[in-house]
């Protein structure tokens, strides 16, 4: 029995979407949340305590209250989005607004395990570079970010597993739509909301967690590439 | 002490009929408002609830398999609308010739989700009764209960949606375009339920149906079932 | 010509440093915790002095009245740490590579040389982890030598190295002294690497610098000997390689007179220094006969010094400076005094490999 | 205007129990979390891949289904609930419970953050505490521990910023019962529930983001604290 | 006793030790990379050999045979690490007295003789990011000792710190090597080190040990010397301290002869032993007149071998070995041949002070 048997059209995309959701979520925020790690790390500025206590937000507020939050900011009558709709980007009722409502869900996750490992880094490796003639941006290149990869790579996985499970911002930013914003969470959602409901959700939990756990299996086999590359031979 | 399970988009008129109830008799009243179904499932579990009051009558069914309810009776009745987000806007027919489409032209129809929320369910039925539905389904986006879809319209997200009257009654944001017909979709109705054999319970359970509840029940805008 | 001069407060001690380097091998000499290190860190701009100037010839690097910091990676220089400091992540060729990626010269050494002059040729492909202690510490210097730096900046370089690879590695240091005109600050406890290599010494003690000059001229002041150690007091003599003798000795022609030394693999006519330490050379009345040592250079005596547990001699041989450490007793004995004429004998073994360098090109020593 | 004037009682019960559940989920679960990051970056075991994947999960899975998941467990009726209640132990409905479900959510995060910070840890360091004659658990306390305080500190920040936003497994699991179970979230949710509650929703949210905010700031001040320990004079 | 018997591959490197450290001082020699360190780290427990065999006394630590290994916290040993390995969040003092919450003995040392002996005691409130490298390798060392071993085990422990201080820290390891009947394992590249505290002597090349044994043997064996470097080659010299002569010199009394030597501040009657450097002795054939050099010893050759550069002499002073290294063309010029009558000559100030040591009393050198 294939999982195209298994599941109706309508659960597979769901399947689908939430997969390209959470990859897109994950990655996309990865930039920002580098630079934001960082920058909490090892900068002094006077937003500092500002930047630190809006990164761990989404992680205060319940979700709903996010995603209404986005619908105000990034829906079509929002502030941003009224301006990013001019340039044809378009958040509401989107597969891009899932993976926004994601993004934003995962990044004090993604946040926080990057910085942790920027502030592990020694700062004499740093120096070192920068006396062969590494400036700034190149020291981070060659020096900072190759040492923190554990910290992106958890952080990726963080990102992507809260992505792959996230619901309520979700659903009240970009709705439910088949095919369109319907995402595993979503489909649950709806059988759990039905009397009898459970078996079916069950089903679509199980096809969350493995999907899941292979992503958290890969980061542990990538982890373990990478310790083997500092103390390998 | 009475502790009662209410479906969330109750809170407001339970919140007053039970204040109203205390002052009466000065039994002090714990109302837990969650989803219908979330409630469900903890009565079936064993909460300590002594009365719970469902959005819709499946999930008081599930309760009531379990042999768990002393008495139901279904106590209230609302009905379904078409609202808009432009408060200008001229109130539209319901029929089947209504180009709901164009209405929209090219925005969402916020409901709650369509196959498993009350609100959405009846909202779909109503759709299909008019013939309406396949015109729509397209574009409909399921908010995971009503108070998102009206969220929705009155944030001007979506043109048009479907929800109760007393949420759309409740919100200056959004205009009533019309109301559906009772016959179009399956009686919306509210069941209440005496779970405990505490006479407090009962009191409040018979209160529910008193003079004083029906008047804060109307004045939310739902209908009392006689 | 590296100028410093600079004062900075670290936790409870004060540095207040002031000299010049010019190119060639500039030592700083002092005891653990004196403040080597913190004035190679500001010279490097990984320390930002509280307050003075630092300046590359016409380049200012750092200038506390003008607000001026130049950031380490604009001074163009090859810093060896005191602890090896290598990328965890990168192979140890990646890491002798590393400062090649920002330079635009190309010039002073290639892989190859460095490699084989370090012997750390077969540990390209390692990682740092799967280092030993003493390879570490080659592979930093030759990293810091592959960016090539127009200064190079060397703490330590070789403490923690065998006495073989050691003077493996020297001769290599001297060549880059003379084939680059660029100061190299070179902090050591070996007094043996210093004579050989510095032009300059800079002796710093608890954070200030007490005395700095041309390196014969320190290492030769018994001003300075209690401050580097009796033991480490010598004379730095230029001479010029004169023959090959047949039997495995090498003639020296200086203005002393002719030294021989166990053979010294450099073709005739090139220019070297050594240096004589002062408790390698005896004192006689007149020539001695039947005795092993083969280097007898009459001399002067210039001066007497009271030392820690005896008596330093300070002479003139044909224009040359030579010092001499000998018992309060021998003294008395043979009844020195300044202007009386002496022999200074001296082992032709007892000059240490290490100590005959090759005479800087660039600066001739003082 | 003091808070007390500006909130119901039910409010101000919401806004203490929510301070309770938050500070006791992170604070009990740290123990576990500890033990499982160290387990998970230390230990090579036949269940490894299993644990880590486990600890994913309440990040992988919708909220909801964690807290149905939980209600079917740790209910009277559930297996385990059904169980602990014989010693007096009972989550069901209670304050307790919604601290089981805020750790339960927050768990990953603060794993995650000890983790990252244990992996992080020059071995070496442990290596001389043992040469000087510690033995593994004293290595671990006296070394390890003071060295992963910055993860630790992280770890709880997560943790107590997820609990003060949990929301839908709490409300799954424990319900919303004012003065028993009903989180700032919760009262949040039944605000927003109901036509004109988004004022009252909105006082609530500012309650929480300042809460959050202090605890954030708290943290970081904490940090810097601990930053200056290693490298102060 | 330490027995070390092992195999173990470390990446390409094979090491395969084998030797005994008695009570006293084992110094492992050898060239950076040969394995040293490795070795250490077998003994500590930090490795865990392929296979073989180590034991301290009756105790097995490790054994491949049975499967049993000791964990390194149950060695009861004091580690000085290549590199310091101090703890970043624990302060100096705390640094120092970790070992103590672990020990039960707490005799070797106090916190203030510790701290006094190594100059660290204006250190003790600050944390290790606020140390040079020479007072973070003090700090390590002092913190080993205070652990009250069973067993030290030295890496370099000075390779980062000036003679001064060195020399007031190796009269108190050879104060911990007598007083305390334990094995200590010493890795060092600085031959007057070795030969001022090793008992015994393991010559590590390649991962393999090609020579072990007593210091005294080792050092004046011609066939250890190319490997030690023939600068390094010496002979050891047992003598007692005979008086303190008014003018500062101290006699000592040895089989040899009498020897002057500067002041040496040790009671009459110490037992003492002094490496005198081949290189620091010439030979006479007459006893010389009118010559600087105090102590001249009659002698008679027992054999000549040729080494790098010159020509290597031993012989026996009144039962005493002595070495010279003298130029071949001396030798010819002297005629010297094994069983002539010699003179070695030696100047008082050519003994380095770092080169005498007390007598291990624990054991005697062979
Ligand atoms: N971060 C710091 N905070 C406070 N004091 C410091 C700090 N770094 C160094 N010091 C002190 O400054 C003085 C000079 O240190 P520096 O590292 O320059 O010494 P050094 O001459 O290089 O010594 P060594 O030969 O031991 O490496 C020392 O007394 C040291 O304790
Ligand atoms: N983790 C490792 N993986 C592979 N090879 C290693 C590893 N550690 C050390 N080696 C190699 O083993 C050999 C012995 O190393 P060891 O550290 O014992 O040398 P050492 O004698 O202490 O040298 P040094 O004087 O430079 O400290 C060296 O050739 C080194 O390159
Ligand atoms: O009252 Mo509901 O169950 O939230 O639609
Ligand atoms: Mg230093
Ligand atoms: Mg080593």
């Amino acid at each position: 029995m294939s999982a195209a048997d298994w599941l109706t059209v309508q659960e597979w995309q769901a399947v689908a979407l939430s997969l390209r959701v959470a990859s897109v979520a994950a990655i996309a925020s990865l930039p920002f949340a580098l630079l934001t790690a960082y920058a909490l790390a090892r900068w002094r500025f006077p937003g500092h305590a500002i930047l630190n206590g809006l990164v761990h937000l989404p992680l205060v507020l319940p979700p709903v209250v996010t995603g209404y939050l986005l619908l105000l900011t990034f829906g079509r009558r929002g502030t941003i989005g009224a301006f990013l709709d001019q340039f044809g980007i378009v958040f509401a009722f989107r597969w891009t607004g899932a993976a926004l409502a994601a993004a934003i869900m995962a990044f004090p996750l993604m946040v926080r395990a990057i910085r942790l490992t920027i502030e592990a880094v020694d700062p004499r490796l740093e120096q070192a570079a920068a006396t062969l003639g590494a400036s700034r941006i190149w020291v981070f290149l060659t020096v900072t970010l190759p040492l923190i990869l554990p910290g992106i790579l958890a952080g990726l996985v963080l990102a992507f597993a809260k992505a792959m499970g996230e619901f309520g911002a979700t659903i009240t930013f970009v709705s439910n739509i088949p095919g369109q914003t319907q995402t595993l969470p979503s489909a649950i959602y709806s059988f759990l909301q039905v009397p009898g409901g459970e078996g079916a959700a069950g089903r679509l939990v199980l096809i969350a967690i493995a999907i899941a756990l292979s992503a958290v299996f890969l980061s542990e086999w990538l982890a373990r590439m990478l310790a083997s590359r500092i103390s390998g031979g | 002490d009475v502790v009662i399970f209410a479906a969330a988009s109750l809170k407001n008129a339970m919140d007053a009929v039970a204040a109203d109830f205390t002052r009466e008799t000065g039994t002090k009243v714990v109302l837990s408002y969650a989803g219908s179904g979330q409630l469900a499932k903890q009565v079936i579990a064993g909460a300590p609830a002594d009365l719970f009051i469902s959005a819709n009558e499946a999930w008081m069914d599930q309760v009531d398999r379990e042999g768990l309810l002393q008495e139901r009776r279904d106590l209230l009745g609302n009905s379904l609308v078409l609202i808009g987000n432009d408060p200008r806007a001229t109130p539209v027919d319901l029929y089947s010739g209504t180009d709901l489409a164009a209405m929209l032209d090219g925005g969402k129809l916020a409901m709650a989700l369509v196959d498993s929320v009350p609100a959405g369910q009846y909202g779909k039925a109503a759709l299909e009764y008019l013939g309406l539905w396949d015109s729509v389904a397209a574009s409909v986006a399921q908010a995971d209960n009503v108070r998102a879809a009206l969220a929705l319209v009155s944030t001007g997200e979506a043109p048009l949606g479907i929800t109760y009257a007393t949420d759309a009654e409740a919100d200056p944001r959004v205009s009533i375009l019309a109301t559906f017909d009772a016959e179009t979709h399956p009686a919306i109705t509210y069941p209440a339920a005496l779970i405990s054999t505490d006479d407090e319970a009962r009191a409040f359970y018979d209160a529910l149906s008193g003079e004083a509840a029906t008047a804060r029940f109307e004045q939310f805008g739902f209908d009392v079932l006689k | 010509m590296l100028s410093v001069r600079f004062q900075h407060q670290i936790g409870q001690s004060r540095i207040d440093a002031a000299f010049d380097a010019p190119a060639g091998v500039t030592a700083l000499f002092g005891k653990s915790g004196a403040g080597k290190t913190t004035i190679v860190k500001a010279v490097a701009g990984l320390l930002r002095p509280d307050s003075g100037r630092i300046a590359l010839d016409d380049s200012v690097l750092s200038d506390s009245s003008t607000g001026r910091f130049l950031p380490p990676h604009r001074r163009g220089i090859g810093y060896v740490f005191q602890e090896a400091r290598l990328f965890p992540h990168l192979n140890v060729r990646q890491n002798l590579l590393y400062g090649r990626w920002f330079s635009r010269r190309k010039t002073i050494a290639s892989l190859p040389q460095v490699t084989e002059m370090l012997g750390i040729g077969h540990l390209l492909n390692r990682k740092p982890a799967a280092l030993s202690g003493g390879e570490l510490q080659r592979v930093a210097l030759g990293r810091a030598i592959l960016s090539d730096p127009q200064m190079l900046l060397l703490d330590e370089p070789l403490a923690a190295l065998d006495e073989a690879r050691k003077s493996e590695i020297l001769p290599y240091l001297e060549r880059l002294r003379d084939d680059l005109a660029v100061p190299i600050l070179y902090v050591s406890h070996s007094a043996a690497e210093i004579a050989r290599l510095a032009t300059t010494i800079v002796l710093v003690d608890a954070g200030r610098v007490i005395a700095s000059g041309p390196a014969a001229a320190i290492l030769s002041d018994p001003a300075t000997t209690p401050l580097m150690g009796a033991r480490e007091a010598g004379a730095l003599l230029t001479a010029r390689l004169g023959a090959q003798d047949k039997d495995g000795l090498t003639r020296l022609d200086s203005r002393a007179g002719p030294i021989w030394l166990p053979h010294i693999d450099r073709p005739i006519g090139t220019e070297l220094r050594l240096r004589i330490m002062a408790q390698d050379v005896m004192i006689a009345l007149e020539r001695p006969v039947n005795l092993s040592a083969l280097n007898v250079l009459p001399a002067t005596i210039t001066d007497l010094t009271r030392t820690e547990g005896g008596i330093q001699l300070r002479m003139d041989a044909g224009g040359e400076a030579l010092l001499a450490r000998i018992t309060a007793r021998s003294a008395r004995v043979l009844d020195l005094h300044p202007r009386k004429q002496v022999h200074a004998v001296l082992k032709a073994v007892s000059v240490a490999p290490g100590s005959i360098g090759t005479t800087p090109s660039a600066v001739q020593p003082a």
